[in-house]
């Protein structure tokens, strides 16, 4: 059964890929629907199966790591892959009312989304060094596809300048993975690990670790690396924006933080850990403080971005050097961030498309009037807003929690000030836009009122990333799962 | 020491030089160049480094392949995003406009290509 | 202030170089544990082709491989959504030079003929479908820079099909063998061979194809996609 | 007879609390003026019928709540209620129709509370009352709306508010140390404290604000005048006795003889009584005159409080002496209050008449024998015979009580000047002159009618009266004489 | 599931499903509208009220799950939070009459009862909330549910108020987070506990747990408005007169006083806040704000600010009892939680009265207002002498209560501080009772509305009468079964073990 899963998973997204890429707009949304029903069941399946059953490696093609590609399929791989699915059904169901389909170009839209999530499945999945290499390219020659989308000259700029940090990432993870390579011999992460944990390599060199995590970094836009991101999410279609926030950004930190949590503890060290986390929290603030001054709407959002991609580098700290249990709190508060982050981003960038949509401006201070006339797309944006601000019951909550107990539990108080610093600035400014459209300087509503389904999309998932925080609980404990047994 | 160790050294330089290029140069297909140099240093590393036992690896190789591959279809996306923002622009680096935008007539910017 | 970016710059590039030289040093020291060629010269029977990297390629890590032309496949659609292209030819480029001409079709024909070799030889020597794709679509290339009819080549959904076949192909090939009850990707003992021989082929079709394509791409057309919230 | 005396008791509170409804609609004011001396009625006839174990406890009321009358109560309540009943009489010719709904509320709300604060037994309930009484009491001085009787108004509202702070905090730390909320309990509680002084000052300073104690007194001459006639009536005849009844329930007399509190009491009695007939003597408006006779008259009564604080056995039959001459000081001032709201009779020999019916109260406030005056200074006198106390001060008390009585008698005649340069002639409507008329008889007859206390000395008083003529009359001779030569010196300049 | 599980999650759902319906409901749905607010709230006063019963008979009403790994979600019914609940399902009712008639002809109707209906959930949740970490999840709730609120009228002036309130909440929230994450770091999950965790800690604990209370009281005192950190509330004003009501009354300032007691009562412990020697500050810091407050009050010419600073004062009452650390001080601090939500609720409805239907803001405009609208004015007053602490109405059983209880324990200070904060009572509040019945009506009223023969409509005229009335039985009734005093003094027995 979960053999018959497997291939679903693998095998849907790059099919419709090529199926959308034959037919024009309509017929692709229509297709798309279908295989996103199909890809959402079988996402369902596999989490349920794993749920249940526990954890299994998948063998491409019946080959062996090292010689063939394994895919490990975990609790928290599933969960990812689950996420990817509420997220890309989210953001595809928008789309496909949301685009125009009198443009020619956005017929491409489908099939560069279906190469997305294709990519990203790899990237949860993925075992191997170099299958993650070709999975992050896929990703973003997608996600560079995706922005550039008969963009003008603006959008070109911002999609040269995310294929240019894309590529140097790319190609310094793909060094760090040449040296790796050289030095044990195999590409399966697992194996890697294993030589290390027993001694046979007694001496790992630190430096590919550190040219793999400064790649993926780079590709996570995490300060002072973000200069490309503000413009590529800002700028791209809001259901691309979503994805690229929500998703496409997590799937480079995701392997940076496998990396580090099989690899850090022998490769790394405190003052890289410490380095690393440094960074993360000054891109809370910095980022924080540069969406509080943006004019334009979604590059509040982009910036945001910035700031919340800043906490989940305090994973590197966090597990470096301290005990197992509060390791494991520091995994599972950056994975509740992870999640509730790519729930209420992508309800926000989708919210705000509506909301830009509905006033025919880009800009904040066009949203007076907003909460009178389009309460309803405001409430979504309102309600993701909260999660990112941290407020309980949210999962941003939750995961501000499980930090701040790490934090405190392992003697690193210094984070407590990021944590706490970062959840008041995203207040200030997600509250910046609600004060813009709080402002009742018109009694005429002059807005244009989007289609309901294009509203439902972003509350649903604004609505799971709040009622995350109430059954963080078992989704965590999913998320923990062992593999089961040795299977390999 | 091996003879193939000199590959990934020169792979090493081939990389110090590219990423001088890549973050140096604003010409974007200078640039585009720079990081095609680069990508050759890392291939020739990869190489390099795992044939050091004297027997070649088609592993590594086939890893090669694979990454040029990727890095034409890279530069292939990046060359035809280059030329379109030329067009569009007339500008040939990222820097943001200025006051008045260099717009060339769109006719001529369609015969030329981006050749400075 | 120039200068100092400059001396930065190349002192940053001399750091990552040399850090860069001491771990390949290092790691030259000693040899890898895992002992990779052997144990795929051991697998390489079982692979159904002779040639290592082949069988690297499309057996044993074939997943990369099919990701790749993935990505190649986004490549192709990226560039060809830049593009309003009426025909793969550009009425400008026709020419009526009758040498080049002559010369052209001469030479069309033989790149073919090596498009189709070092296909037929990547089974056992270097070569590929790569490779050969890359010949196909520098002939493509040439047929259109020296200004030779290409009519027959609308973009479209042909066009399109052409991105795809190959892709297609080792999807469904590696769907089918899923759905045989093997794992995805897993070719039916025997039938590896010709599986791949297949896959091979349609690939390096594809691939021109997608070379071609992104070639062809760059006249601009007109469609401005308005920022959001910008009025068109 | 819980179930005999529990309608009483209630309907004293709550039916002029309860009157307040009659303001709910304009048209209904006129019914409400008529009604305003029907509220003091079941107060009135409880004070009259009342037995010693009419008491209502209310266990559900603040902390605890316990409403009756003992005896000293049952005199405050006689006077309280009568004084109301005359002034509503008063009242009803009076008051014109502007602001009549507004007055009618407070008369009611202010009546309301100072008979609940003679009832009261229980410390909350008692304090309740007293708050309401002070604060209604307001709209009452304030009610003609002019800028001096908001000024007064204002002086008044401020010291009521300290002295009321001053109230809460002592009887808080009273009724915490007695460890009841009973009154009757924390005399003995307050005898033993730590901290006596500091309760003992507060409680002085805070009923002392009410009952005009000197240096607190400055709202008095402020507000009485300025209210409306009958409101002056019951202010000074009624409400002031208020803050001497908390003095008696409060304070540890008979527990504990404390000499230099009767020192200073009777020192600040003295200053009272003479001072204030010093700075009456200097008004020109009749009811400033009279406020501070009502100040004067305070300061004699501060004497003998002063008395009973200093030795404890002398407490209770002062108590009674202090009843006596509450009720007869209440009844006199209420009754020179409304006649100055009176207009003279045209004809000559009705004006004689009047002006000795005016003067009549007056005189027995100086103690003319045969008035309810002279009674009381009879009585107090006999208890206040130096030789039956040990302080300090107790050699000056009878000098005091002469000196006080000769003050009176100057401030009755600076009265009747000053009322006389500012009559006029005309015509009463009849409820005015119901009303004075009541409120004169009252004062003449009312005394001699009532049921004696136990504890006041025995005598057969027309008897003593005759035997002690002469030091009764020489203090009004000797004022009399002094403002026959006052006058003759003001003709001659 | 038992009943005593659902009773606690049903009296949560009743307003967070009205809530949910109201902002669905279209704009013009104005009867649907009032009809499922009342609904709402009619039930959950039934609710609340079965509760109390089954509460002073001994049963114990619980619902808890776990949210994250050793962190539960605990409500929880005693005998403290029905004093919290029960006050504020009562209030929400009055409120929710008063804003259905306040907001007769305003837009955003719908918004706003939903925000309204979601407030009084949070404030439910924080009444019933189990733990602190429950406490934390509702109390962060209520800010953001009362932001809308504030910032109704979408004036520059209320928008700049509602960023100022929502500087000032988040950045206490932020405060309290710090404390509770490091509170349970260090003892693990707390459930609210009779008598607090903290009797006999061990003495190594003892830095931590001062800074860690310090930190705590600093995060409930800014919603409970404590000195220096009160800011917020005097502008917080500008809002419409319920959501005033609300914030003052029943909600905001409530939610820190009542956090403040949860935290000194059930998680440290009266006796050990005592023994750590962290009341005595707590207390001064009260009867500074107390002081402060009503100084403050005296100056302001507008009306809803006076009565804001008023609360400031207030609210620390009942900080200022719990610090009194004897059975009668903490008596008189909670019984203060429900007197002053019933008095202030009062003052603020009849300012709302004056302004909406006179169009008076400002004091000295209120200048025979008495005769104009009678009712509200008798409203007033009772409210205002009820804040002076005048008998026999609420405020003054709380004064003698907090009186008493302070000299049990030999803290005479406070009663100077009663006394002082009183005599400021008066000073401020009685001028104003002189304009409204003595003064003559000066000129035209700013902005009058007219409603036949009633002073003002009948949605705005029957809540404050009600608490009027209500604030003076539960000074006269103080002494009866369920009254908020013997309800404060159920508590007391059950909860400190002095």
């Amino acid at each position: 059964m979960t053999l018959w899963l497997m291939a679903g998973l693998l095998f849907t997204p790059l099919a419709w890929a090529v199926l959308t890429l034959l037919v024009d707009f309509r017929m692709g949304r229509a297709v798309t629907w279908l295989g996103i029903l199909v890809q959402v069941l079988v996402s369902l399946g596999l989490w349920a199966a794993v749920a249940s059953d526990g954890g299994f490696y998948y063998l491409l093609g019946g080959w062996q790591a090292p010689l063939g590609i394994e895919l490990r399929v975990d609790g928290l791989a599933v969960t990812f892959v689950l996420l990817t699915a509420l997220v890309a059904a989210a953001c595809g169901w928008h789309a496909s009312v949301y685009l125009d389909p009198g443009k020619s170009w956005h017929r491409y839209f489908w099939p560069l989304f279906w190469f997305l999530w294709a990519g990203l499945n790899v990237v949860w999945l993925g075992g191997d060094l170099f299958n993650l290499y070709v999975g992050l390219e896929l990703i973003s020659l997608a996600a560079v596809g995706l922005v550039a989308l008969g963009g003008q000259a603006a959008a070109l700029r911002a999609a040269i300048r995310y294929l240019m940090a894309a590529l140097l990432g790319s190609l310094a993870y793909l060094l760090g993975v040449a040296l790796i390579y050289g030095q044990f011999g195999t590409l399966s992460l697992a194996d890697v690990t294993a030589l290390l944990s027993d001694g046979t390599v007694a001496a790992g060199q630190t430096f590919p670790l550190v040219l793999m995590l400064f790649g993926l970094a780079l590709k996570t836009a995490l300060f002072p690396m973000h200069g490309w991101l503000p413009p590529a999410h800002g700028i791209a279609k809001s259901p691309v924006s979503a994805l690229l926030s929500a998703l496409v950004v997590k799937a480079s930190f995701y392997i940076a933080a496998r990396l580090w949590l099989d690899l850090g503890g022998h490769l790394g060290g405190y003052e890289l850990a410490q380095l690393i986390g440094v960074l993360g929290g000054l891109a809370v603030i910095w980022g924080s403080w540069l969406a509080f001054r943006q004019t334009k709407l979604k590059q509040v959002v982009a910036y945001s971005s910035v700031a919340q991609i800043g906490y989940l580098f305090l994973l590197f700290p966090l597990t470096w050097g301290v005990t197992d249990a509060i390791s494991l709190q520091a995994q599972q508060g950056i994975t509740l961030q992870v999640i509730s982050h790519a729930l209420a981003k992508a309800a926000m960038f989708l919210a705000a498309g509506n909301l830009i949509m509905s006033v025919g401006s880009n800009r904040v201070d066009a949203l007076a009037g907003v909460s009178r006339f389009l309460p309803f797309s405001l409430f979504s944006f309102g309600l993701a807003g909260v999660s990112l601000m941290g407020l309980p019951p949210t999962g941003g909550f939750a995961a501000k929690w499980l930090l701040l107990q790490a934090s405190l539990a392992s003697g690193q108080w210094w984070w407590l000030g990021v944590l706490l610093a970062g959840g008041l600035l995203s207040a200030a400014y997600v509250f910046r836009v609600y004060q813009a459209s709080f402002i009742d300087n018109t009694d005429t509503d002059h807005f244009f009122h989007p289609p309901k389904s294009l509203e439902v999309i972003p509350l649903i998932l604004a609505l799971l990333s709040l009622g995350l925080g109430l059954v963080a609980e078992p989704v965590l404990s999913v998320m923990a799962l062992p593999f089961e047994g040795s299977s390999r | 020491m091996t003879i193939h160790l000199l590959y990934a050294f020169a792979g090493v330089a081939l990389c110090g030089i590219g990423l001088f290029g890549f973050i140096r140069l604003d010409h974007l297909l200078r640039k585009l160049m720079a990081f095609n140099l680069m990508g050759s240093g890392v291939f020739l590393v990869m190489v390099g480094l795992a044939q050091r036992g004297g027997q070649p690896d088609p592993v590594p190789q086939a890893l090669v392949l694979t990454g040029i591959v990727v890095a034409v279809a890279a530069t292939a996306l990046a060359v035809v995003l280059i030329r379109r923002y030329y067009h569009l622009s007339g500008q040939i680096t990222l820097a943001e406009p200025g006051r008045e935008p260099v717009k060339k007539p769109a006719a001529d910017a369609h015969r030329e290509g981006p050749t400075e | 202030m120039r200068a100092l970016s400059v001396v930065t710059m190349t002192a940053v590039c001399l750091a990552f170089a040399g850090l860069l030289g001491l771990a390949v040093w290092h790691i030259a020291g000693s040899p890898a544990p895992v002992n990779l060629p052997g144990l795929l010269a051991e697998n390489l029977d079982a692979s159904g082709v002779e040639h290592p990297i082949t069988a690297v390629l499309l057996n044993f890590r074939s997943y990369d491989t099919l990701l790749e032309i993935g990505v190649l496949v986004i490549a192709g659609i990226a560039g060809i959504s830049m593009a309003k292209t009426t025909s793969l030819e550009d009425p400008d480029l026709r020419t009526s030079d009758s040498l080049l001409y002559a010369l052209q079709r001469w030479f069309v024909p033989l790149m073919l003929v090596l498009a189709g070799y070092l296909l037929w030889a990547g089974s056992d020597r270097p070569g590929g479908a790569f490779q050969a794709g890359a010949v196909l679509a520098a002939s493509g290339v040439m047929m259109r820079l020296g200004g030779i009819p290409m009519d027959f080549l609308r973009p479209g959904v042909l066009l399109r099909l052409g991105l795809a076949l190959g892709f297609t192909v080792f999807l469904l090939v590696a769907v089918a063998s899923a759905l045989a009850g093997e794992a995805f990707l897993a070719y039916p003992a025997g039938f590896a061979k010709p599986l791949i021989l297949v896959i091979e082929t349609v690939l390096t079709f594809s691939i021109a194809m997608v070379l071609l394509a992104l070639f062809v791409s760059a006249p601009v057309n007109r469609a401005q996609e308005p920022e959001e919230g910008e009025h068109e | 007879m819980i179930f005999a005396s529990a309608p009483f008791v209630l309907l004293s509170v709550m039916l002029p609390l309860v009157s307040v409804l009659l303001a709910l609609r304009a048209d209904w004011q006129q019914i409400y003026r008529y009604c305003l001396p029907v509220l003091p009625l079941p107060a009135l006839l409880m004070g009259l019928l009342a037995e010693p174990d009419w008491w209502l406890e209310l266990p559900g009321l603040m902390i605890g709540g316990l409403w009756g009358v003992d005896d000293l109560r049952r005199a405050f309540l006689l006077l309280t209620a009568t004084l109301w009943l005359i002034g509503g009489v008063f009242a009803i010719g009076y008051l014109k129709d502007h602001k009549l709904r507004r007055f009618c509320v407070f008369w009611a709300l202010t009546l309301a509370g100072n008979l609940g604060l003679v009832i009261a037994l229980d410390v909350a309930s008692f304090y309740s009352f007293f708050a309401l009484m002070t604060f209604a009491g307001y709209g009452l001085v304030v009610h003609e709306g002019t800028d001096e009787a908001n000024r007064a108004g204002r002086v008044y509202l401020a010291m009521a508010v300290v002295g009321e702070m001053a109230i809460l905090s002592g009887l808080l730390m009273a009724a915490q140390l007695a460890g009841s909320g009973l009154l009757a309990d924390l005399p003995a509680a307050i005898a033993d404290a730590d901290r006596r002084w500091l309760i003992m000052l507060l409680l002085l300073a805070g009923f002392g604000v009410k009952a005009g104690l000197p240096l607190l007194h400055f709202w008095l001459p402020l507000a009485h005048p300025v209210a409306p006639t009958p409101a002056s009536a019951v202010l000074s005849g009624a409400m002031i006795k208020a803050g001497l009844l908390g003095w008696l329930v409060t304070l540890p007399f008979g527990e504990v003889s404390l000499p230099d509190w009767g020192n200073g009491l009777v020192l600040l009695g003295a200053v009272g009584s003479l001072g204030g007939a010093a700075l009456g003597l200097c008004q020109q408006r009749p009811k400033a005159v009279l406020a501070y006779s009502s100040i004067s008259q305070m300061g004699l009564i501060t004497l003998m409080v002063g008395a009973a604080l200093a030795n404890a056995e002398a407490a209770a039959p002062l108590f009674a002496v202090m009843a006596l001459y509450v009720l007869h000081h209440g009844l006199a001032k209420g009754s020179l209050f409304l006649s100055t709201g009176m207009a003279l009779p045209a004809s000559r020999g009705g004006q004689w008449l009047m002006w000795l019916l005016i003067a009549l109260p007056g005189l027995s406030l100086a103690g003319l024998p045969f008035t309810s005056g002279a009674a009381s200074k009879l009585a107090m006198k006999e208890l206040l015979k130096p030789d039956r106390f040990d302080f300090a001060m107790a050699a000056y008390l009878s000098v005091l009580m002469s000196a006080g009585a000769v003050a009176t008698m100057l401030l009755v005649w600076r009265f009747l000047w000053v009322q006389r340069a500012g009559a006029s002639t005309g015509s009463n409507p009849s409820f005015l002159w119901l009303g004075w008329g009541l409120a004169t008889a009252a004062s003449v007859v009312l005394f001699w009618l009532l049921p004696w206390h136990a504890d006041v000395p025995q005598k057969a008083w027309l008897s003593a009266m005759v035997q002690d003529a002469w030091s009764l009359f020489w203090p009004i001779l000797v004022a009399t004489l002094l403002a026959a030569v006052a006058l003759r010196l003001v003709k001659q300049r | 599931m038992s009943l005593s599980v659902l009773m606690p999650v049903f009296a949560l759902m009743t307003s967070l499903l009205a809530s949910v319906v109201l902002f669905a409901l279209p704009e013009k749905g104005y009867r649907l509208r009032t009809t499922i607010n009342l609904v709402a709230a009619v039930v959950k006063i039934a609710l609340v009220a079965v509760m109390i019963w089954g509460i002073a008979r001994g049963r114990e009403y619980e619902a808890a799950f776990t949210m994250l790994p050793g962190v539960e979600f605990v409500l929880r019914a005693d005998a403290l939070s029905m004093l919290f609940a029960g006050l504020s399902a009562l209030l929400w009712l009055l409120t929710t009459i008063y804003a259905v008639g306040y907001l007769e002809d305003s837009p955003n109707r719908s918004r706003f009862f939903g925000f309204f209906s979601l407030c009084v959930a949070s404030t439910m949740g924080i009444a019933l909330a189990g733990n602190l970490f429950t406490f934390f999840l509702f109390y962060e709730m209520l800010t953001l549910s009362t932001y809308p609120l504030v910032v109704h009228r979408g004036t520059r002036k209320a928008l700049r108020a509602g960023r100022n309130y929502i500087i000032y909440t988040l950045t206490g929230g932020a405060v309290l987070l710090l404390a509770i994450a490091w509170l349970h770091g260090l003892v693990g999950d707390l459930r609210f506990q009779e008598g607090g965790h903290f009797a006999g800690v061990d003495p190594s604990l003892q830095a931590p747990l001062t800074i860690i209370f310090v930190l705590l009281m600093t995060g409930l005192g800014v919603k409970a408005a404590l000195v220096p950190l009160h800011g917020w509330l005097p502008q917080a004003m500008v809002a419409p007169a319920p959501v005033s009501a609300l914030l003052h009354a029943v909600a905001v300032v409530k939610a820190g006083a009542f956090g403040i007691i949860r935290v000194v009562f059930e998680v440290y412990g009266l006796e050990a806040a005592e023994a750590m020697g962290l009341l005595a500050g707590l207390a001064l810091v009260a009867a500074f704000t107390i002081i402060y407050g009503s100084t403050r009050a005296l100056y302001q010419i507008d009306l809803k600010r006076r009565l804001a600073f008023s609360t400031i004062s207030q609210v620390s009452y009942i900080v200022l009892g719990l610090c009194l650390f004897g059975p009668l001080g903490v008596m008189g601090g909670l019984v203060h939680l429900v007197h002053q939500g019933i008095m202030k609720i009062t003052l603020f409805f009849c300012a709302g009265n004056y302004a909406e239907t006179l169009g008076v803001h400002r004091i000295d405009e209120l200048d025979g207002a008495g005769k104009r609208m009678p009712g509200t004015s008798v409203a007033f007053t009772l409210g205002a002498f009820g804040m002076i602490g005048a008998p026999p109405l609420a405020g003054f059983i709380t004064k003698w209560t907090m009186g008493a209880g302070a000299l049990e324990v030999g803290m005479d200070w406070v009663v100077a501080v009663l006394v002082v904060s009183s005599l400021l009572n008066a000073a401020y509040f009685l001028p104003i009772l002189h304009r409204l019945w003595f003064a003559e009506q000066q000129q035209a009223w700013p902005h009058e509305r007219r409603w036949g023969r009633l002073e003002t409509s009948p949605w705005l005229l029957w809540p404050p009468l009600v608490t009027a009335v209500l604030l003076v039985l539960a000074g006269i009734l103080a002494n009866v079964p369920f009254s908020p005093l013997s309800w404060a003094e159920l508590i007391v027995l059950r909860e400190v073990a002095l």
